[in-house]
């Protein structure tokens, strides 16, 4: 039989999907959303109200902690179907931040106190370093065993963090987050800012040295590519229901515009590549969540694979959407904008699909060209 | 080990034990498993199978295998395992059944299939090849094309006009023409890779049977669509392994040629790769929701985005050959061996994959499919469904 | 030189002797600039031209622009000199010509068009702004949407429905609206790049004398296409420098930033070039077309080729550019300035260029023209086009 | 005004078109090039005729060479013209391996005697190099300053030639194709074929030696590329206009195929990039007709260019043709596999698309990553 592990969704993940999503449809709704991305208010009320309910009624937050730790002991996959319901609505919670970047990073560094407090949402949790190409230790740090000096550009998650995760040259640090000065800066994504993080002289606590640290930086990076994957996958799923919903109803020439065969044969594309974006992804939520065999050692395959193929999808549904609503879409005050945004950034985060395909051959062993 | 698989274990054994493959003759092994109820399990007992899950076989196949058993060459009866088995077992009478299904599994008759025609291809429902009634027989005259293995089947499964002068998708009907009836003539048909893989059937006042009818008079097109379903559903379920299929040749010809490592190439290899391993996933995906009895509508998307990957991986390879891409190896008339895929060079597989987009329903089809069924978008508008079919514009 | 050449630089030595640049008033240089003729030199002599061809103008602009003299800002009336101008001069009278069209060059009055609806994108020809005869004049009342320039413009090229029981293409009239009349309300409309670059204009029992329609009452449809028509063609003639346009910031980053230079992104930079490089070339042939009177059917290629490219460039370059580009440089509703290309961030310009598909016509809408209207293919389908507007689904 | 030369087709081009036009419909008709492609006899009497009628009436072969050498003093704008209707119809002529090629070579190395006959058509030439990379000396050969020795596989144009022009290490060659042992081997596109060329200690005449022969074959290698521009936009021409008749005729469903909308705007995007591939073609032929000035000087960017775009168009042209016709255009009988083996092989002559982007990058400066 096939070694391929199950791609499809669990019952326990099915139940899981229709809690959050009748939650999100209740508080998160899009147009609210989309009101918070202009304020200045990086981390507003309304955000942190489905923060909580998401974490205390839920328990989101502590899916993928083992359960001795304080965690539900679930798995990585569950947390996966969570991301698919945030990416559907483009959410302005720090989940990916905290509850994957910085939990993945304190649970193989071994921060069981911190990962304690992430599971139960008591710290929310923030990796100090650029969302672009994180979790490798940034430069611009100097660490003397005591302080922390230096600035860090394009972080994502400071403005809900209470913990910064700080990876400097061979060490782990934690910092408190009012430690930190923080500076917003405008983000192509205001569903998911990023700041300019710099500290001045600041005592920080290390948990964890030496060599252990690249490991569990080099894994942390594959269980975050791979789970982002989910989150494109949600994302993409809902702007091709947008999509062909909208088709369904506007009309010009007298017929809706979903009768006509372009548009119609370029949906069918795109619902083609999201079939393929959802078995990669489940492929990766399965690599990350196992803990030994083939599987888990076929994780950071799994991650490059997900996200050169969920990336490139995700972006490529967005834009559909915005072009297939024509000028609609294209007002501020229609959330198609959001979606564009998250997909483009999306596909820079951890790395460019196209990075990730290059990446794909030195793991796949094809040599590159002399 | 559960207890299904308990018991085939032991009926494996058995049959292993009563027929050893290396001194037992091929057809009389087969003919001793197609009796034991393990051709295929999920057929009905008398038919070859046990009535069990499908997903039971492959554990099956493999220990037949492994014992070195003799296989039914299924790639020489594609058409029969794959769509006719399962549209007798659904519309032909016990006796009928009893009569074809043994041998079809065997291998001792190949199938085949008699749908399109020059003028319906896409639109088969179109189809004009005429089948008159006379006594308790028909008498049919026409032209099909694209024929697979008509040359070596001895059954083809019949699409005909019964009732002309009714709108096009109700004037169908659906037969078993025994190849061997006087009238049939099986012309083969060179396509551009310089071989003759598919065949013209020109029928001259042949005689079918009423009693080779599947399904009622004017029910062809329904009979026709579920042995197409049976086609695509075979297409999708299941995986290989990383690096099979037709990315397996261009990246084993960039592991080990480094001349052929072009740096200007690097990006389209590392995205077939990319690709050729989502859609590998996504059919083991496909498969598992047949295990669990719930497939999706993945085939269609799987299908039309193999035939892209298939298509650019060989084109590729040309590119990775350079000079040597100039040259082809035979461009003789000559009949595929189909026991096999053929060892034939890169510029072969350029050309014939280039089918893989039109046959078993073209890839524009498959858009339409998806648009329309899955995505629920409005159909295209005809006008070829409510008038005699003798009527339209042809 | 020839005898045309010479004349004009004459011409235009006297304009510069009259009026030095650098002592001249800007307006009052651009008024002599006109009044010699040489504003337009292919328009007809009174109306800032000579009544030459069109081929002489970029040398008669180079000259006055090496010559340190004013330009009429181009940028911020667009769609004065490019749509409005020729549709004033070919429908409107003589005494109007004279009233729209001197202040229109020189960029004292802009102009811009209430074409496009809520309900009426694509399908401009559904526009449901209605206006109804009163005396002398016309009461209007609707909403149009993507009006550019509208909050600085004097005047607009208007498409109302002057006959709502007759088919959609036949009740349409077109007129020339005063934006200072009462009822016009002109409201920013913000886009996803945070800038509100268009507007929505709301019309509310606005007057327009009779007068200042053009072309018959229902020949609206016909004007609006002669607009279009303009449109189109000044999309595509002429060519820049290679490396000019979309591809060049791309280009540039990567040759000035070793540390954008991603071997993972190189291929695709390379396309974009060649890609770039093939416009240009594109453009300047349709240009060639153009000087000797032989306008091809590029530019709706050209168009939606043009917005892929800038599409795909301005994506490309936020790869290149990594971490920096998720950032922004100013979400604040603010009006963009017309005179220059603004100084903006690449994210920007990413959101922006999505437009490019859409602004203008739609690529799909390009497809169709160029599918129906050059290679001859069956026009779409149509239901609308028959029966009165006012029975239409919206 | 533009610095850009004329792209458009001067009036003694479409008057020269006209004359081709006339006689390759008269006496190249694609049923018996089909029939020819399945024939033994490399060179057969019917692409013969059409040769001597193309030279000896029309005088084709003498386009390019200067009156002065016996030639028409015409220029390769002329000779794009010419390929642009060879291309149309996949004619089996020598004209590119003769007149383009070894023409180009001769011209460059000033075998001034050989160019007369090229001109006049009593010499047919062919350069000995593989057809995918031709213009480098091929490795396999050695030269001893008197006779010249060994292999090189995949030459085109042998089988028609009485000339061979052949480049070793720092000469150029000439040796009468009767001493060379040419063995045909089957070939992609049938209709241009290719073969194994043998020397076995063969006399040959120098034509030109030390580095200019180096200067000879780079700028006839970028002649060569720029010109086989043109019979790929004649291709990508045919093939569209084939598809579009097809579609306007074939029926499916009631209604004729070229009522969908989904196959009308692929052959729109198709038409765009026809549009696109006459302007390079275009460029490239006057950048090659030019003998002095920015276009002569901007001959290799306007080669690569060609390449680069022409070559894929004219592929993707002739695939859709393939795709649009359906089950028809995959029989033998059909002569859509006739272009989509030229297009195929022409994609592979003298540089793929790719390496030719890759070419522009160093040509235009755009440094390679690091």
């Amino acid at each position: 039989m096939s070694q391929i592990p199950s791609l499809l969704y669990a019952d326990v993940e099915d139940d899981l999907r229709r809690a959050v999503r009748v939650m999100l449809a209740d508080r998160a709704p899009i147009e609210e959303i989309l009101d918070r991305s202009d304020q200045e208010d990086a981390y507003g009320k309304g955000a942190r109200q489905i923060w909580s309910g998401l974490v205390e009624e839920l328990g989101v937050a502590a899916l993928a902690v083992p359960a001795e730790l304080g965690g539900a002991g679930a798995s990585w996959r569950e947390v996966a179907v969570v991301l698919e319901e945030l990416g559907r609505g483009v959410v302005d919670v720090p989940f990916f931040t905290s509850a994957v970047l910085a939990t993945s990073l304190a649970h193989e560094a071994g921060a069981i106190d911190l990962l304690g407090e992430l599971a139960t949402g008591e710290a929310v949790g923030a990796v100090v370093a650029s969302f672009a190409a994180p979790l490798v230790p940034p430069e611009g740090l100097t660490w003397d065993g005591r302080v922390v000096s230096g600035t860090v550009r394009t972080v994502a998650g400071v403005a809900e963090a209470t913990h910064l995760l700080v990876p400097v040259a061979d060490a782990l640090l934690v910092v408190a987050a009012e430690q930190a000065d923080a500076l917003a800066v405008p983000s192509l994504d205001m569903t998911r800012r990023v700041a300019d993080v710099t500290f001045e002289g600041v005592e920080a606590a290390v948990v964890a040295e030496g060599p252990e640290v690249v490991v569990a930086l080099a894994r942390s990076a594959d269980l975050a590519a791979a789970l982002l994957a989910s989150e494109q996958l949600g994302l993409a799923e809902r702007v091709l229901e947008l999509t062909v919903d909208y088709l369904k109803q506007r009309r010009q020439f007298g017929r809706v515009l979903g009768s006509y065969q372009a548009l119609k044969h370029r949906l069918a594309d795109l619902w083609t590549s999201v079939t393929q974006a959802r078995a990669v992804a489940r492929y990766a939520a399965a690599c990350a969540s196992a803990t030994d065999g083939p599987d888990a050692s076929d994780l950071s395959v799994a991650a490059s694979l997900a996200q050169a193929v969920c990336g490139e999808v995700a972006l490529r549904a967005a834009e559909e959407c915005l072009q297939l609503h024509g000028g609609i879409g294209f007002t501020w005050e229609h959330p198609a904008h959001l979606y564009v945004k998250r997909a483009r950034t999306d596909a820079l985060a951890l790395g460019t699909p196209s990075w990730h395909r290059r990446r794909l051959a030195d793991l796949a062993g094809l040599p590159h060209p002399a | 080990m559960t207890d299904v698989a308990v018991d085939l274990a032991r009926r494996i054994e058995g049959v292993l034990t009563a027929h050893p493959p290396e001194t037992t003759d091929r057809l009389e092994f087969l003919r001793a498993r197609f009796a034991a109820g393990l051709a295929w399990v999920h057929y009905p007992e008398g038919l070859g199978g046990l009535g069990l899950d499908a997903r039971y076989q492959p554990d099956v196949d493999a220990v037949f295998a492994a014992a070195g058993a003799p296989d039914n060459r299924p790639h020489g009866n594609v058409i029969g395992l794959g769509m006719a088995a399962p549209t007798v077992l659904r519309y032909a009478t016990p006796e009928q059944q009893q009569r074809w299904i043994p041998p079809l599994w065997t291998g001792e008759e190949i199938w085949c299939q008699l749908f399109s025609e020059p003028g319906a291809g896409s639109d088969l429902a179109a189809a004009g090849a005429s089948a008159r009634r006379d006594g308790d027989a028909w008498v049919v005259n026409g032209q099909k094309v694209w024929t697979s293995l008509a040359h070596d089947a001895r059954w083809a499964l019949l699409l005909v006009r019964t009732g002309p002068t009714l709108p096009k998708h109700q004037g169908l009907s659906y037969f078993v023409l025994d190849l061997t009836t006087p009238g049939v003539d099986v012309r083969s048909l060179r396509q551009l890779t310089g071989e003759a893989e598919f065949n013209e059937v020109f029928l001259d006042d042949v005689r079918v049977p009423d009693e080779n009818r599947l399904g009622e008079i004017g029910e062809g097109w329904k009979v026709t669509q579920a042995t197409l379903m049976n086609e695509r559903v075979a297409i999708g379920g299941g995986a290989g392994t990383r690096e099979s299929g037709p990315i397996g040749d261009v990246v084993r010809l960039w592991r080990e040629s480094p001349q052929a490592r072009r740096p200007e190439n690097f990006d389209a290899l590392l995205r077939l790769w990319t690709d050729a391993e989502a859609l590998r996933l996504t059919g083991a995906r496909l498969g598992q929701q047949l295990e669990v009895g719930a497939p999706g509508p993945e085939g269609s998307g799987l299908k039309l985005a193999f035939a892209e990957l298939a298509q650019a991986a060989a084109s590729l390879q040309l590119d990775l050959l350079g000079s040597e891409a100039l040259r082809y190896d035979d461009w003789s008339l000559r009949r595929p061996d189909f026991s096999s895929p053929p060892d034939r060079v890169a510029g072969y597989w350029y050309l014939r994959n280039r089918a893989n987009s039109i046959e078993g329903g073209t890839s524009e089809i498959m858009r339409n499919i998806i648009s329309e069924r899955v995505l629920g978008l409005p159909s295209e508008p005809r006008v070829d469904t409510d008038i005699p079919w003798k009527d339209l514009p042809k």
